[in-house]
């Protein structure tokens, strides 16, 4: 896969100029470091910062998630590479109104080490945060060893969630608590049919024959549950309900919202396809599906392929998820 | 003997010289098991903690948290917040003092480890940056004596690096190698071999 | 580039039917023919109707723009290839509501000619219709014989132009008269490091070498204006700019708008890095740039590259361009 | 002789056989320089009117626009719109007449013949199925007998085909390739040679 870019070295920084030249009514750079991007208006005074981060290449994951509703700051690193705590404290200090912050990231290393350790950096200027990590890929562990899972497009119902709460003025606790209830109740697993490329690396993160497909993939190359012949639309989609549904059972009556998100290259006709599958397992489960998502909401810059995110609401997580938000890739009315 | 931030100025100057040295076999290192940054990660910090060096206070805990914000400040990588996380621990045990005794030299080595092992979650003898600091703290723990301290220092850096190497990685990215690493050094303790030696100036 | 897919015969079928599955709020199948697709909530009675189509694979173009302040109806045929008249025809039926209908589509010799047909069908109905035929890809004609030019992403301004004179009750004349106004101020150009697939074909539409690039490309797989060697990102937007700039020159105190789109697997990342010389052409101009398009808007599936449309605007032009509009892929408020 | 509903549904039964014969030559045909669905968009427009014929009505007119319409429901290439382009404008000439003379169809032909060529703005010459409509009408002009003018018809409209076999095609997909076209027939004379064939029952 090609890319069109300049020196890959240059590429975030480019990449965050155009961002913020295109939207600025909804993003704006902030600090000195050049990695933190903050709401062109701010939160509230009073209302409780929500901040979140990790490598670029993702979009609209993290940044574009800023919004009304949604996200006050993140910190973005390199392509796939964490940013530095010293950049994820500057974004806390950014998104902080005196109600105090949520970290709300990916369960990867790099990430908790600097959100930790960003978490240090602010305790001097008297911020006071919490912690929430989505760890919502079924296919990184078993269930037995959940928290080691990975984040992956969990993160944006987390995000939409938790943004609700604190819009609506919840405290830091209770958008906390709502924030964990939704990475709790969230379940995603994804299949690539094609890598993609880190700018600096130059070549695809892994190869895959033409008639290859990789279950279980994750949002940065990682492998997946099984390498195997491409599979029909519907055969594809079967297998990721079921990996899903074993991991999450539902009952007759539950309420769900589902994501079928394009990993990149993959475009939105083929996720209706998917959708089609996907709607009939939630039917047949006898689930109520509400707000379905789909389209390019988490993704690995080209990668060819598709994930789902399967969240189970309840009264309290549906009215958070179906609140209004506003950014420049997602609103919701 | 007693150190001070002059003291410190002086470990700064080799420990730059060194990591300026190592550049290339770090990133080597590195890049055999990650992704190649290590030099990178290590001259970036240490050049910023240089510039920093002439104005640094002499209240050694102000002194080792503006060292430390140099790493946060360079790097995302896990060694960067790795050290900058020893040296905030420090830091913090050093607050208000401007000279420490060389006999407490050993403890902080301690704590900067355990501060270091908290932020990672790695645990001792899983071939990292960790058993290095944990040999320097154990074959430095009762010594008083400055020279004798430097030696065992730099001895004991380097016999947990050749005894780490015949096993396999178990944390970071090098792990996803597994008995490839088998016989390769683990870049992070490369890495401190070089620091210790160098802060031990031997 | 691989797809996930069932039997190709009924990718669009299938697509559709995951279309409306998922966006039902704004998006409804119309008649028998199972490719008409129309608001959700129709027009208000005596709005000039305004009807698009042509072949499926390019979402959000066409059907993604039916919505208010956009088109009411459209009609997809099989990927790349023309919708039949009696589909046309259907699609202009639901789109009447008294005022009688534009039609708005792509410069290609199938549709023209069906949409002519249709036009010829509805008449039976006392449907009274217009045209307006976008062409506003400069690579694919000289300047001398623009009436030859292909129509791509130009489509998008002239939908929402077109589409909020007619939500502001303008009469069918009107309507048709500021859509051409439009058009005509529209020039395109794009570029691939990629072909697509088309399901029933099975295989890429064009080849292209791992380090060549296609300057002029039309969104499917038609040849373009030059191959050569992929060039860094400010050398392909500089040469895009160039190329628009040369066709429609701008002079100190034009109000522009422009669009960067990518034709599919392109990340916005790469976008926004485009991004940077575009606007740093336009202001060296003097231009001023209104309300820029970042993202897909006209793609080709999963075909790789971006193509760039310029706009001039007058008052008129830039009032409606501005004009709240609201679909599943796009929403100006 | 006197043309009737009923003259149409022998000649749509006979039209139907040679469309299915013929199925797999013109996707050929048309798949040597398009996309190859020539075949299919005669077979299913010819099957489409095959179920209308025992319900088509006496005006001429209405019955060749339910014919025409037939063509406009199942597909959307050029074709099957020129198809259904010539009879609606034969249908417009015929409204509300039950019965057509022979000497009237040669004037029908041409009339198809324009129409098409306003819907398609290709130029008579370019090698495509407009030149096979413009040699029967030609041909058949000034005959006034049945069988004469069968003869004619049938016999033009082969002789087009051949005529144009040797020109660069310079109409639709077929035109991207250009030089490489000349020898090879034009699938739409192709579609027309047999449908003339197959209506003049020769
Ligand atoms: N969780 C951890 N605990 C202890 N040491 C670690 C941990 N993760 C990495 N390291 C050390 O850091 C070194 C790699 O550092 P670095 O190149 O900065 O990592 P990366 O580039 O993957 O972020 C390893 O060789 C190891 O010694
Ligand atoms: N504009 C035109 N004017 C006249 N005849 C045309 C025109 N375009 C196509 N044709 C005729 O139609 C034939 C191709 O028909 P068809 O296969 O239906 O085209 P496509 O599949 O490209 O829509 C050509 O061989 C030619 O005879
Ligand atoms: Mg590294
Ligand atoms: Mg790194
Ligand atoms: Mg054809
Ligand atoms: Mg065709």
């Amino acid at each position: 896969m090609k890319k069109i870019l300049n020196n890959p070295v240059d590429y975030v920084d480019e990449m965050l100029a155009g961002f913020t030249a295109v939207h600025p009514e909804h993003y704006r750079l902030y600090g000195d470091t050049g990695r933190v991007v903050v709401r062109a208006t701010p939160g509230a005074k009073g209302k409780v910062g929500i901040v979140s981060g990790g490598g670029s290449g993702h979009l609209p994951v993290f940044t574009g998630y800023i919004g009304t509703g949604l996200l006050d700051a993140c910190a973005i690193g390199d392509v796939f590479s964490s940013p530095s705590a010293e950049q994820m404290a500057d974004a806390m200090r950014a998104a902080d109104t005196g109600a105090g912050v949520l970290r709300l990231y990916g369960n990867y290393g790099g990430d908790i080490m600097n959100f930790d350790m960003a978490g240090d950096l602010v305790e001097f200027d008297d911020i006071r945060c919490t912690a929430v990590i989505l760890a919502d890929d079924v296919a990184s562990a078993p269930k037995a060893e959940a928290a080691k899972r990975r984040g992956v497009a969990g993160m944006v119902y987390a995000f939409k969630i938790a943004g609700a709460a604190a819009e609506a003025g919840k405290d830091l606790d209770e958008v906390t608590r709502i924030a964990q209830k939704a990475a709790d109740a969230c379940r995603s697993i994804g299949a690539a049919l094609s890598s993609c490329t880190v700018p600096q690396a130059g070549k695809p993160t892994f190869s895959i024959g033409e008639d290859e497909m990789e279950m279980g993939m994750g949002i940065h190359g990682e492998p997946g549950v099984w390498r195997d012949k491409l599979r029909p639309a519907d055969a594809i989609a079967g297998e990721m309900m079921d990996r899903l549904l074993d991991d999450m059972p539902l009952a007759k009556g539950d309420r769900v919202s589902i994501l079928v998100n394009s990993l990149g290259a993959t475009p939105p006709e083929e996720l209706y396809i998917l959708y089609r599958t996907v709607k009939a397992r939630l039917d047949a489960a006898g689930a109520t599906t509400v707000m379905p998502l789909v389209g390019r909401y988490a993704t690995s810059m080209e990668m060819t392929g598709a994930s789902f995110t399967l969240i189970k609401l309840d009264a309290e997580l549906e009215a958070y998820l179906t609140a209004p938000c506003d950014c420049a890739f997602w609103s919701v009315k | 003997m007693t150190l001070t931030v002059e003291t410190l100025r002086q470990a700064i100057t080799r420990l730059t010289a060194a990591m300026e040295r190592d550049f290339e076999a770090l990133n080597a290192a590195d890049g055999a098991l990650g992704d190649g940054d290590l030099g990178v990660t290590m001259t970036r910090g240490m050049r910023a903690i240089t510039d920093l060096s002439p104005s640094l206070p002499d209240d050694l805990g102000q002194a080792l948290l503006a060292c430390a914000q140099a790493f946060t400040k360079t790097s995302g990588s896990s060694y960067g917040t790795l050290m900058a996380t020893g040296l905030m621990a420090i830091a913090k045990t050093l607050r208000g003092k401007v000279s420490v005794e060389v006999a407490d030299l050993p403890a902080l080595v301690a704590g900067a480890r355990d501060a270091m092992q908290a932020r990672g979650k790695a645990e001792l003898g899983g071939k990292t940056v960790l058993d290095s600091l944990d040999a320097v703290a154990r074959a430095t723990a009762t010594l008083r004596d400055a020279d004798a301290m430097a030696d065992a220092a730099a001895l004991a850096v380097r016999q947990a690096q050749d005894e780490m190497r015949g096993k396999i990685a178990t944390i970071g990215r090098a792990r996803i190698f597994g008995e490839k690493t088998i016989g390769m050094d683990d870049p992070g303790m490369l890495a401190m071999t070089a620091i210790i030696t160098a802060i031990a100036n031997r």
